[in-house]
């Protein structure tokens, strides 16, 4: 199998806040091999968000990475400078769809102005002149499914419908052929069948385009539909991945088993988890779920092993053995 | 005394707190600080236009009169008519924009317009005519301030006394009972305390300065009062050879505006953290 | 849009009526007897008695006014008692060279003050941004007639580099009067000799007029990058690799001056107040210095327009900013 | 933000490299720049304050003319004239071939319309005319000859004529506008005959105007050999800026008011001098006599030596000035040689004030000075006499003021201030400007007359020096009401003027005279 497009191993990363730092993630396994759509899933405030912006390099001034390794198409992304970052990953070989569409667009530029930004100062294949880039743009809009696409972009994000603007943030991170994209959460601002159409056109476009996806989400029910493999986060810990399917039919661990039981496609009854995520300024020692894990045992307060099984890979002492 | 270790961390506004103690301490022991407190009126021809010395530290003005002294003697009118005129503006503006505000109606439309005439020229051009044709002096100067400042203390006042009343708990008074003007300055007066004591904070410095600029055009204090927009005025055909002269008035007015300016913001910030600074 | 302009400036024609009414009542019911300014200084008791009848000043007050307000409607403002010309020609003198100066003004405020503010805010919290906040609340508090003696005696006495006084230098003549803005005429006349001499002469009286307004300009602006900062688009801007630069100059600053932009409504009002005193002395012949000449004066025709004239420029000013606001956001265009 | 930066600095470099000196350079050399006031409009018939006599005398010609220092009263457009032995009938005689600027002959009628102008509009100089003159009494018997019938006799009528300037009235008419007179046309264009001509194009209020010579003026220049062809007004508002752009060499000349504390500094600067001219101004400060304690002359007396004369004099104003002991300029025929008026004591003025007291005169109440604003001398006085009554126990307030307020407050006594200073400047040259309607009580109501002094004696010795046509009658009469009138303390008369201008070291042929004060620009040449 070739090289994965992206590689993050025991990735801690601390915030400095008022009242001392916090590890908001701290030890984050992922690989996203190429040609696949890998969905991060987790409560919210499990770190997802600080996930994406570690990728991307575009943690607050606060936080910082203490160990681990990320690494993209074999580069070493924590060694690239900021300019770096901002010419050779972001947006250009990395793009990026961010979480809500009424909020993303900034509401004084058109369309074209904030679309063609992304594409300054790259170099893009055949694409040197304006009209080439404008009309590369309207391609895009064509593809995304934009009705009128050259008059589009002359508009105002407030004249676009809350889906039509995903589509045009979808466009904006397919504007400079990137390998990878990276999805915060797209669909959940947006009504079921909205949310149902992007997810149609995200999974035809990483096919059609040969992307990989990193797609970050708290569903399991968009997961189902959407993703190859599935990552489960807990408090800033990789509890489990693997193949989506699987997990789906036998989560390992308790974590996965109680989210996929809260989710009200899947679940026979509903059975909510009990007690909070751990602030992660003060988290619990070893594996962060053990105060609310039913099946918690006494090892459970030192890091589980991470244990393989094929593709998959869970990390808890229920597992360690096997 | 949470609150004020709190406002005290921000060190820009506790300057500003210090000035303003500053200049009320030097304006209520003037006479005693003052080497020569008599200087406030009496001239001294021989000894006129001297330059700073031992003796006369900021120098003497164009009739002898030591600037030291009236620099600080000064401080008690430029306080005095800032507080005045504040004070005033307050008590005119406040009640206003509270009726305002509560009653609707046509009193409400009445006010509010009388309070747009007035807004409709910029401050100091209305009070130089007034201040003018009231005769020339301190205390026309003063209530031509006050008569052009009070709309901002109405504004203010109002707009509060706006979100406030369609806050529920006015109507559960009115429910029980309460009188309109008990509603008005014991429920709702205190709910607009800090925008109106952010103004007025504000409103001393901005005072000072027009008073200033009301001295130096012959429309404010008279002499010989140690006024220090006066003093610049009086100053001006003697520069640049006597520079202490105009120099340290100048700089008194910049202190005091400087010190209520600083304070002000940090009430302001205190009172309404959206516009911190440090976030 | 047009509505919008007919409706705004419909709204504002109560205020300045009523505004004219508070200064021609405040005019009459003072000691000062306009018959006896009107006469002059070698006028005697009966010369001062026929002039009262001869302009109407003996007639009751809201009868005077109704006959000025008649005046008005024909565009006549009356004649000057200091200068015995119409008033409106004197204004017309005026009004252009404080146009242009308070118009110099505030460019240079928000030229200097967008990006001191802008600065203030990406470096926030920084040693530059307590710098530049110390800068703006001192510029706050200087009081603008004494600013313009000292920079009077540095830059035209002590270094030479700037003139003195004026709008050109004294033996040049004004370019032919078109707009009575000279930097204007000058170049529609092609005279770039009269252009550079004229925007020598305004470079300090600018300066000092804007100093207040750089510091507002800048606080504001500050606030207002801090707050978009905070704002999605910015991460999301942020995301898709933005240069820094041009993201916080361009996408972050334009949703930024909105409050900035408001600011200059008011701030007009203030420069406005500050030349009175600061044209006076680099002796700028605009409406600040005309106005205190005709308070000083009691010349009451003139008092009575100048104040109208402000008025109406404030108000053409503020109806301006909101102009502005449509032309930043277009949302708020929309709403016009 | 870079292009922002970039078009700061841009205009800044534009700003520092477009400096005034390469554009002042071309004309320089033969161009004088004046920097004195300007009246505020130029209709001569209607504002008549010392600014206006630059235009009076340069632009406008009037019958006779005052020349030199003391002034003589020269003819000027008249050749001669003639009074009755009635003292009534005044006619004067024009010369021949004077021309107005646009080429027309100036004839008599001329004058008469000039005459029945200031008449008729009732501003500016009407006030020296009206009591004695009838518009219909003013004739033109034939081109060359105006004769005045007067309602009374009036000995100064001569002393006053060069107050009318001689206007065009076929420029005139053309834009008169109802019953104007065409005053808001002439307020910013001239209809003249002077030495000089206006050009209207550069005209604007309160800041320029630029003179040309009129080569074809009656008086030809045979006495200035090389006059200036072109004279470019340009008046600086403030007194501080304007000895600024003195010694900067932007202007020439600034006014003749220069703050006695410049004097040094103006000529020490190596390019610019100083010219010290006695006037006839004096410097007065009014006490109301019908106002307690005023009305007692002990008190009155009191004040007087309450005043530090030295001091002001010689400390404040650094000797520009001469002590002026009377009402009348000590230059001026009619002031009595002898007379010494008040020394500064405050022993004697302890006493008197005394006196007064015992007399009871309520001197506890504070007394209040008014002040002209614009004029800084006024202050310091004012604050001088204020700081040395509190050491004799009384207590004075002062109030700034301004003209117009002041002088529609004496129309009546109960209005009519404590004290009050000012000047009394050169109208016309006679003791009449001066003593005549100062103390006379017919004026009381009058700003001149302001201290509503009366005295019976004084009264009929005034009426009588007013309709005599006998010099020496006259003289004597004025000299012995000036000592009256000083030892009842009407008023505390301080100096008399001495006018300071400061000029460039260019400018030659200075020359100056009370009326006018040096604004006579025919006399004037560069010097290179």
């Amino acid at each position: 199998m070739s090289q994965p497009i992206l590689t993050v191993e025991g990735l801690r990363v601390s915030i400095r806040g008022d009242e001392g730092a916090a590890q908001v993630l701290d030890a984050i396994d992922l690989t996203i091999p190429r040609g696949r759509i890998v969905g991060v899933v987790g409560e919210s405030g499990c770190g997802k968000s600080t996930l994406i912006r570690a990728v991307l390099g575009i943690l607050p001034a606060n936080a910082a990475i203490e160990r681990g390794t990320l690494s993209f198409e074999g580069r070493d992304l924590r060694a690239l400078s900021g300019a770096e970052l901002s010419r050779d990953i972001r947006g250009s070989a990395i793009g990026f769809i961010p979480q809500d569409p009424f909020l993303a667009l900034n509401p004084v530029f058109k369309i074209g102005t904030q679309l063609l930004e992304i594409m300054r100062g790259r170099t893009l294949a055949g694409l040197e002149s304006e009209s080439d880039k404008r009309t590369h743009l309207i391609g895009l809009l064509r593809a995304v499914q934009i009705p009128d696409p050259a008059d589009a972009l002359e508009r105002y994000p407030h004249q676009f419908s809350g889906g039509q603007r995903q589509r045009l943030l979808i466009a904006g991170a397919l504007a400079c052929r990137p390998r990878l994209l990276v999805a915060d959460e797209p669909t959940t601002a947006l009504d079921v069948t909205t949310q149902m159409q992007i997810l149609d056109l995200l999974k035809r476009l990483v096919a059609e385009r040969a992307l990989s996806m990193l797609f970050v989400t708290h569903d399991f029910g968009v997961v189902a539909q959407l993703c190859d493999e599935i990552s489960v986060i807990y408090a800033g810990q990789t509890v489990e991945s693997g193949p989506t399917a699987a997990i789906l039919d036998r989560p390992h661990h308790p974590y996965t088993r109680l989210l996929i039981g809260c989710h009200p496609d899947r679940a026979e009854d509903l059975v909510g988890i009990p007690g909070a995520v751990p602030s992660p300024r003060d988290p619990p020692p070893g594996c962060r779920f053990h105060p609310r894990c039913p099946e918690r045992r006494a090892e459970c307060t030192r890091l589980p092993p991470t244990a393989a099984d094929g593709a998959r890979r869970v990390a808890c002492w229920l597992h360690a053995a096997s | 005394m949470l609150a004020l270790r709190k406002f005290l961390r921000d060190t820009p506004a506790t300057i500003g707190l210090g000035i303003v103690l500053a200049c009320i301490l030097v304006a209520a022991l003037g006479p005693c600080l003052a080497p020569y407190p008599d200087d406030a009126f009496e001239s001294h021809i021989l000894q006129r236009l001297k330059p700073p010395s031992a003796e006369f530290p900021f120098g003497t003005d164009n009739l002898g009169r030591d600037v030291f002294s009236r620099v600080i003697l000064g401080t008690r009118y430029a306080l005095g008519v800032a507080l005045m005129v504040v004070s005033i503006a307050m008590a005119l503006g406040v009640p206003l924009g509270l009726i305002a505000g509560y009653r609707g109606g046509w009193l409400s439309e009445a006010i509010m317009r009388v309070t747009d005439i007035v807004l409709a020229v910029p401050q100091l051009i209305l009070a130089v005519v007034l201040a003018q044709l009231l005769k020339p002096s301190l205390e026309s100067a003063m209530l031509a301030l006050a008569a052009t400042y009070w709309p901002f203390f109405c504004r203010t006042v109002y707009a509060e006394t706006r979100r406030v009343r369609s806050a529920l708990f006015v109507d559960a008074l009115e429910g029980i009972g309460a009188s309109p003007w008990r509603i008005m300055f014991l429920h709702i007066l205190p709910n607009a305390a800090s925008p109106i004591i952010v103004r007025a904070t504000i409103g001393m410095g901005f005072t000072i300065l027009t008073a200033a600029v009301l001295g130096f055009l012959g429309m404010g204090a008279t002499p010989p009062l140690p006024d220090w927009g006066l003093a610049i005025a009086e100053s001006r055909q003697y520069l640049p050879e006597s520079w202490w002269f105009a120099t340290f008035p100048g700089l008194a007015i910049f202190l005091a505006v400087l010190g209520f300016n600083l304070l002000g913001d940090g009430l302001r910030d205190f009172v309404d953290p959206r516009l911190r600074r440090s976030r | 849009m047009l509505r919008f302009l007919v409706r705004r400036s419909l709204l504002v024609l109560p205020s300045l009526l009523g505004l004219l009414v508070l200064t021609f009542v405040l005019m009459r019911v003072v000691p000062s007897d306009p018959a006896a300014a009107l006469a002059g200084e070698t006028a005697s008791a009966q010369q001062i008695e026929q002039i009262r009848v001869k302009y109407g000043f003996d007639r009751p007050l809201p009868e005077q006014f109704v006959i000025y307000l008649g005046q008005m409607a024909r565009g006549d403002l009356g004649i000057s008692v200091f200068s015995n010309r119409p008033v409106a020609q004197d204004i017309g003198y005026a009004l252009p060279a404080t146009i242009e100066l308070t118009f110099c003004a505030l460019l240079l405020a928000a030229l200097i003050g967008i990006p001191l503010g802008t600065l203030a805010a990406v470096w926030h919290n920084s040693p530059l941004d307590h710098a530049i906040r110390m800068l703006t609340v001192a510029g706050l508090a200087v009081a603008g007639f004494w600013l313009a003696i000292m920079l009077q005696l540095l830059f035209a006495m002590d270094l030479g580099w700037l003139p003195l006084r004026g709008r050109l230098a004294s033996t040049l003549t004004a370019p032919p009067d078109i707009s009575g803005l000279f930097l204007v005429d000058s170049l529609l006349a092609g005279r770039f000799d009269l252009f550079g001499n004229a925007l020598s002469h305004l470079a300090m009286p600018a300066f000092t007029l804007a100093v207040p307004g750089i510091a507002t300009i800048a606080r504001f602006t500050r606030a207002g990058v801090l707050e978009t900062m905070q704002k999605d688009f910015v991460a999301y801007e942020t995301a898709v690799g933005y240069a820094p630069a041009r993201l916080v100059a361009i996408y972050v600053l334009r949703n930024s001056v909105v409050a900035a932009v408001t600011q200059i409504g008011l701030l007009f009002g203030a420069l406005i107040s500050s030349a009175v005193a600061v044209e006076r002395i680099y002796d700028w012949p605009g409406i600040g210095s005309y106005a205190v000449t005709a308070i000083l004066n009691l010349d009451y025709n003139a008092i009575l327009a100048v104040t109208l004239t402000v008025g109406i420029i404030y108000a053409v000013v503020n109806i301006l900013v909101d102009l502005a606001h449509g032309l930043i956001d277009p949302r708020v265009a929309e709403q016009m | 933000m870079r292009t922002l930066l970039l078009a700061v600095a841009a205009s800044a470099a534009l700003t520092a490299g477009f400096d005034a000196a390469p554009a002042r350079a071309q004309s320089k050399a033969t161009t004088l720049v004046w920097g004195d006031q300007l009246p505020a409009g130029l209709d001569p018939h209607v504002v008549f304050d010392v600014p206006m006599q630059y235009v009076l005398l340069n632009v406008y010609d009037g019958l006779y003319r005052y020349i030199g220092n003391p002034p003589e009263l020269k003819p000027w457009l008249a050749e001669s004239s003639s009074v009755g032995a009635d003292g009534l009938t005044w006619e004067f005689k024009l010369r021949p071939g004077v021309k107005f600027h646009d080429g027309s002959d100036l004839v008599a009628g001329d004058v008469v319309y000039s005459f029945r102008r200031v008449l008729g509009m009732k501003r500016g100089p009407a006030g020296a005319f009206l009591p004695v003159l009838k518009a219909d009494k003013i004739t033109a018997p034939d081109s060359r000859t105006v004769r005045f019938q007067l309602e009374s006799a009036y000995a100064p009528f001569l002393a006053a004529v060069p107050l009318v300037a001689i206007v065009n009235p076929r420029a005139i008419a053309p834009n008169v506008k109802g019953d104007d007179w065409g005053s808001a046309w002439l307020a910013s264009n001239a209809a003249g005959s002077g030495a000089y001509s206006i050009d209207a194009a550069s005209y604007r209020p309160r800041e320029a105007l630029d003179l040309k010579r009129n080569a074809g003026h009656f008086f030809g220049w045979s006495d200035n050999p090389k006059p200036i062809d072109l004279v470019q007004s340009r008046p600086v508002q403030e007194t501080s800026t304007r000895v600024l752009a003195l010694m900067k060499g932007d202007i020439d000349s600034t006014d003749s008011y220069l703050p006695t504390d410049q004097v040094e500094r103006v000529q020490k600067s190596g390019s610019t001098a100083v010219a010290k001219d006695e006037s006839m101004r004096v410097f007065i400060i009014r006490m109301n006599n019908k106002k307690a304690p005023f009305d007692n002359v002990e008190f009155r007396r009191c004040v007087s030596q309450a005043f530090n004369y030295d001091g002001f004099i010689n400390v404040i104003l650094k000797g520009y000035a001469e002590r002026n002991p009377g009402p009348m300029p000590k230059n001026l025929w009619g002031a009595p040689a002898d007379a010494k008026g008040y020394r500064f004591d405050l022993k004697a003025a302890k006493d008197a004030c005394d006196k007064a007291k015992a007399a009871g005169a309520p001197i506890g109440r504070e007394i209040e000075i008014h002040t002209q604003s614009e004029l800084d001398q006024t202050l310091q006085a004012a604050q001088l006499l204020q700081s040395d009554l509190k050491k004799i126990g009384v207590n004075a307030k002062i109030v700034p003021n301004q003209w117009p307020n002041l002088t529609s407050s004496t129309a009546k006594a109960e209005t009519t201030p404590d004290m009050w200073i000012h000047w009394i400047s050169t109208y016309f040259v006679d003791p009449e400007n001066w003593i005549g309607q100062t103390y006379d009580s017919q004026f009381h109501g009058t700003w001149k007359a302001s201290s509503w002094y009366s005295n019976a004696k004084v009264d009929a010795m005034l009426r009588e020096a007013r309709v005599s046509t006998d010099q020496a009658k006259r003289k004597k009469l004025y000299e012995d009401a000036s000592r009256i009138v000083i030892d009842e303390a009407a008023d505390i008369w301080v100096y008399n003027t001495v006018q300071l201008r400061g000029l460039t070291n260019r400018v030659a042929g200075y020359k100056f005279s009370p009326v006018g004060g040096g604004g006579d620009l025919r006399y004037l040449t560069l010097k290179n």
